[in-house]
């Protein structure tokens, strides 16, 4: 078991022929993902790598291949309409790699996609990587570990330090979750939480939050009154000065608000311990799980 | 981006939004024949891209040429919260009856463009928020449908209940000001004071807006509006070169792909005692090239005295992190000392390449961070 | 019985302290409609006739009377935007009476009204009239009588003159409904006859349509198909030149198409007497009916 | 309201679609001048709102300025469809490598605009329709989400399979003519044909655009695309005066309320063996000034020897519509019979007004066509 995805869980890659959609594909697919088809508009008919047949729209991937579930590496002006496409063409998960996604593209996706039931991961995120079963994104499979903790974090590279460190520690991840440093992104803390919470291999999660918005916050409120498994936090960001765009479009300290202060506050008051360092994190997790 | 007042009333006019005339100076006889252009009394308005310029002194109401003169004078190369003013506005002054506060936004909760609109205009909003939140409306716009005419009145009565021309004149701004945050890419759209006159009719009195960054490939004209005076150098240089940068105060320069990362990484130097002298991520793309021009940004700051690259590798592959580590060095004449931190995709091809040099390397974040405080002195 | 009103209908005027809404107003009630609020934005705090509360906005009159159905009779520049509001404050059922409004903004209500299950009738119509339940609308009340005939219409004065001629030779109605002459109209053909279909009070059906469009052969081929009720037709436009707009937004042969001719065609086709003349549909319903 | 090729492009290249340049003269010597401007080779196409310009030898391709003066001087003046040609459009000829047809409408059933797109461009679409049905393509498209990317792309794809390149020209042409269908209120959109150069250039060749007359009201500079001359006198002074009108050939006038009633009278007319003369709705406003304007209409019409009045009193009411023809009858100089036949809202007020005068009262809209053609004679 893992969230969002299961041995059902058929990809189709959007961008499959561009350089990092090619790379990480190959590495989907090396990981065993079941990567059915790859889209890139005017290459239709074309074999990627010998292996995945290219198509040009996600419609024919699905109706041709069965593919339900789309991971996106397309450019900023055209990952919207990927979104869109993939929504509309059936797949029930889409994942957007994309980085620079402009907001107001992401808010006009998000009411097509509550019509059509899609989940949407990102964008501006490593997707997802579920250990045994599938890998939608760049997160390097080399790090992670089968096991029973989730990891959901708005971060790329500052999840994979914390899954390398729960590696070293022995300690496996049911589901390792990137959802994105952009202020709308599709699936949310909560949506991540609420997962973890009903998935029964996950016995303990780790939530990896940063400056901007009060995500973090509303978390925390969920954990206190519906999770019973053991959750740490960590939060990025403390030094970073107010009103400056700290590389994600999401993580900003505005009109006073979105602190890292703040969100360390409320999740204490949660009960929900917060680790002052990456490395403090395993520790403070083996700490109250007990197990 | 952020942009000056003048430019979000641009904006603003080509979305029809009633402005008042309004030209900048950037000089004081320029000012008077301005104000002499439009009629006494006019507003004499610094531009800064900060917020408090009334409370600063950068805003002042002028009767007499002499007013403007004097006005103009004081403001020009004032300085208000470290912004030095290089431009103000001159806009005829209005009779003010009664102001409101209009604002949008994006919601990260609703996913949605957010309405908040107030009766208490003219005062900071944040302080309106704090104290008296129940006086702040807000409505979250479906963007299927935008901003219908019922919310938009509905809107509007709730700030003049007993005016129905008003509340109409308030609707239709709201309806424009959310066509200009759209149409514009907007992540932040405020026009506050919105106000009327005795005789009834609406301005929209001062204006903000700041523009969403990834958007602005769709908008090239958006380009011009960027006040290259107010942005630091570094910073510039950074954002030509394709890399998110920011300024700080410290000695440790941090190079680190990804920005919750960088983060957890500045937050790590200030743990262990440090003082970081930058956020500086080097983004998802693994070019060589990238990593030279932020040896160069990071290197133009006399006060580093040692350089801190963490790198976890995930999209940026470490062997081409670790080629363009190594291309820098080799070409530039570099006297700090390096710490380098490599981990993830292609981890050992990339250590192999640098095992050759004679950076400092390092197995984790807190050893590398803790090493380059020592170096650093 | 009816269709589309019952006992519960209250209904809320859009448009009230308007010349024309006010009239029809006092028309509504005096036929024992349950007006039970009226809106004009401004005019909130009046009360109407010293008898019907006035509010500033539709949702005023669902939270204070509990509306459920609203009649719009406001200019055509306000009355999509009244649709919408009508929808948004919880009505199910909208007749919009006013002619002139814009098509594209009735293409724009639509789905609005579709996430809802909001039933709009309309616009440019003259609303529904159900003996002994309720008067949405123009309909004039003098000339219906309670009984088993339905009748539908594109029309207005048209419907008026069939109703007339109905009541005096002593076929009372169940529900009088003009759907309105706009191209782009809420409830069309088939969802009236559908529901009359369903009407256990409604014995036989009248249908009358006219020039433009294709809705008078889709109806045809529904009766063929489900339809066991006795149906009469009239079609009006004969006589109209190619091209041009007969008064109705709607009623235009463009194209070569949906001329009067090819709809009588397909209602024959689809054994549905279609009459000559408007004073040949009496008959031809008893001939049919031969109760 | 149809309007001509020059003012459909006109409102297309507002809206960034691709258009070629092109003015229209009402003269010979100004379109050789226009010609002379552009360079040859050019077009001349003569602007009337009417489709088969071609057949009608009022399109012509000119490669010298002779032609362009012999082609000038045979359209202008010449009769297509009984429209008088008054202006051509002079515009530069483009080499075509293939042709495709794009267009809009709204579509009452799905209640949305339709696209239609076909290979088969630069022929009437009607017999396409009707012989080849397959080849047009549709998709309805969603007023919440406009014609999205991928929407735009696959119909473009469906018309060029192998050229990804033109069909994103297609689909960014797709997306474009629906902003200006919605932006401009259309009810009917079209490019026909649309076409590639061969070096793969796109142009919108032919353009046609009929607007809404109920949306007319919020784009006020439309009405100056109405083209007077080709409009029946009488007809436009009913537009003027807010009358529904239409011209015909017979001699019974008739003045109804409500659009269907008014067909079915016309209908009846024809049934009992008369000619009716117009169809005129009066609407559902009851305005007796309207009612003097209706008849002074149909009474210039020479052939008209009787009228016929048509009432069936709902919104509009029998009282005011009696006091509009009693007001009128006495205003005027009236010398054919009027039967009137008034039933419904107020009926019994109106006919005791109606009572004192000289009128031929009718019980039922039979009896009232029947002694109206009777009349007429």
């Amino acid at each position: 078991m893992a969230i969002f995805v299961d041995d059902s869980t058929k990809v189709v890659v959007q961008g499959i022929t561009g350089r990092d959609g090619g790379f990480h594909t190959r590495e989907m697919i090396a990981y065993g993902t079941d990567v059915v088809a790859g889209v890139t508009p005017g290459r239709g008919g074309q074999v990627f790598d010998d292996k995945v047949p290219v198509y040009d729209s996600v419609a024919e991937a699905v109706e041709k291949h069965g593919a339900n579930t789309s991971v996106i590496f397309v450019p900023p002006f055209g990952a919207a309409g990927a979104v869109f496409e993939a929504a509309d063409a059936g797949c029930k998960l889409v994942v957007c790699i994309t980085e620079g996604v402009p907001t107001v593209d992401m808010v006009k996706v998000m009411p097509f996609l509550k019509e059509r039931g899609v989940r949407l991961i990102g964008p501006n995120c490593p997707g997802l990587l579920a250990p045994g079963i599938a890998k939608l994104g760049i997160l390097p499979a080399s790090i992670v570990k089968d096991g029973p903790v989730g990891l959901v974090s708005r971060s790329g590279t500052l999840t994979y330090e914390v899954v390398y460190q729960l590696t070293a520690a022995g300690l496996g991840q049911s589901t390792c979750l990137g959802i994105g440093g952009d202020p709308v992104i599709g699936t949310n803390f909560l949506d991540a939480i609420e997962a973890f919470n009903a998935d029964p291999k996950t016995e303990a999660f780790v939530m990896i939050g940063e400056i901007g918005g009060d995500a973090e916050e509303r978390a925390a409120e969920y954990i206190k009154a519906h999770v019973k498994k053991p959750v740490v936090a960590f939060i990025a960001g403390q030094t970073a000065p107010p009103g400056k765009r700290m590389g994600h479009a999401g993580a900003i300290v505005s009109g006073g608000s979105g602190t890292a202060a703040e969100k360390i506050k409320a999740l204490e008051a949660a009960g929900i311990p917060v680790a002052e360092r990456p490395l403090d994190i395993v520790p403070k997790l083996q700490e109250i799980w007990k197990r | 981006m952020n942009i000056h007042e003048y430019q979000a009333k641009e904006i603003f006019t080509a979305y029809g939004l009633p402005v008042p005339g309004g030209k900048v100076a950037g000089a004081v006889d320029e000012a008077v024949a301005l104000a002499e252009e439009y009629g006494l009394p006019v507003m004499v308005k610094s531009q800064v891209l900060t917020g408090g310029r009334g409370k600063a002194g950068g805003v002042k109401f002028c009767e007499s040429m002499d007013d403007v003169r004097t006005a103009a004078d004081a403001i020009l190369g004032m300085d208000i919260k470290g912004h030095t003013v290089h431009k103000v506005l001159i806009t005829p002054a209005v009779d003010i009856d009664s102001e409101f506060y209009i604002g949008m936004l994006i919601d990260r909760n609703t996913k949605r463009v957010l309405l908040m609109a107030s009766a208490e205009g003219g005062v900071e909003i944040e302080q309106v928020a704090k104290d008296t939140p129940e006086l702040i409306f807000k409505h979250a716009i479906d963007p299927r449908f935008g901003l219908l005419d019922h919310e938009a009145l509905g809107m509007g009565l709730k700030l003049v209940p007993d005016d129905i021309k008003k509340a109409r004149q308030l609707g239709a701004t709201m309806q424009k000001l959310y066509r200009a945050f759209v149409g514009a890419d907007a992540s932040l759209a405020e026009i506050n004071p919105f106000i009327f006159t005795p005789t009834g009719e609406g301005h929209a009195i001062d204006a903000k807006v700041n523009l969403d960054d990834n958007a602005l490939f769709r908008h090239p004209g958006y380009e011009d509006l960027r006040d290259l005076a107010a942005e630091d150098r570094s910073e510039r240089k950074a954002r030509v070169a394709g890399l998110s940068f920011v300024k700080l105060e410290g000695n440790v320069g941090c190079l680190v792909n990804g920005a919750g990362l960088a983060m957890a990484t500045m937050d790590l130097v200030k743990y262990y005692g440090g003082q970081p002298a930058n956020f500086l991520d080097i983004g998802g793309s693994s070019n060589p090239e990238k990593v030279v021009n932020a040896l160069t940004i990071i290197l133009e700051d006399p006060e580093v005295k040692a350089i801190l690259f963490n790198i976890f590798g995930g999209i940026t592959r470490c062997d081409d992190v670790a080629k363009g580590i190594i291309k820098a060095t080799e070409s530039m004449d570099i006297t700090v000392p390096i710490v380098v931190r490599l981990t993830g995709t292609n981890e050992t091809e990339g250590r192999a390449l640098l095992a050759k040099t004679d950076l400092h390397p390092a197995e984790t974040m807190d050893e590398a961070v803790q090493k380059a405080i020592e170096l650093a002195g």
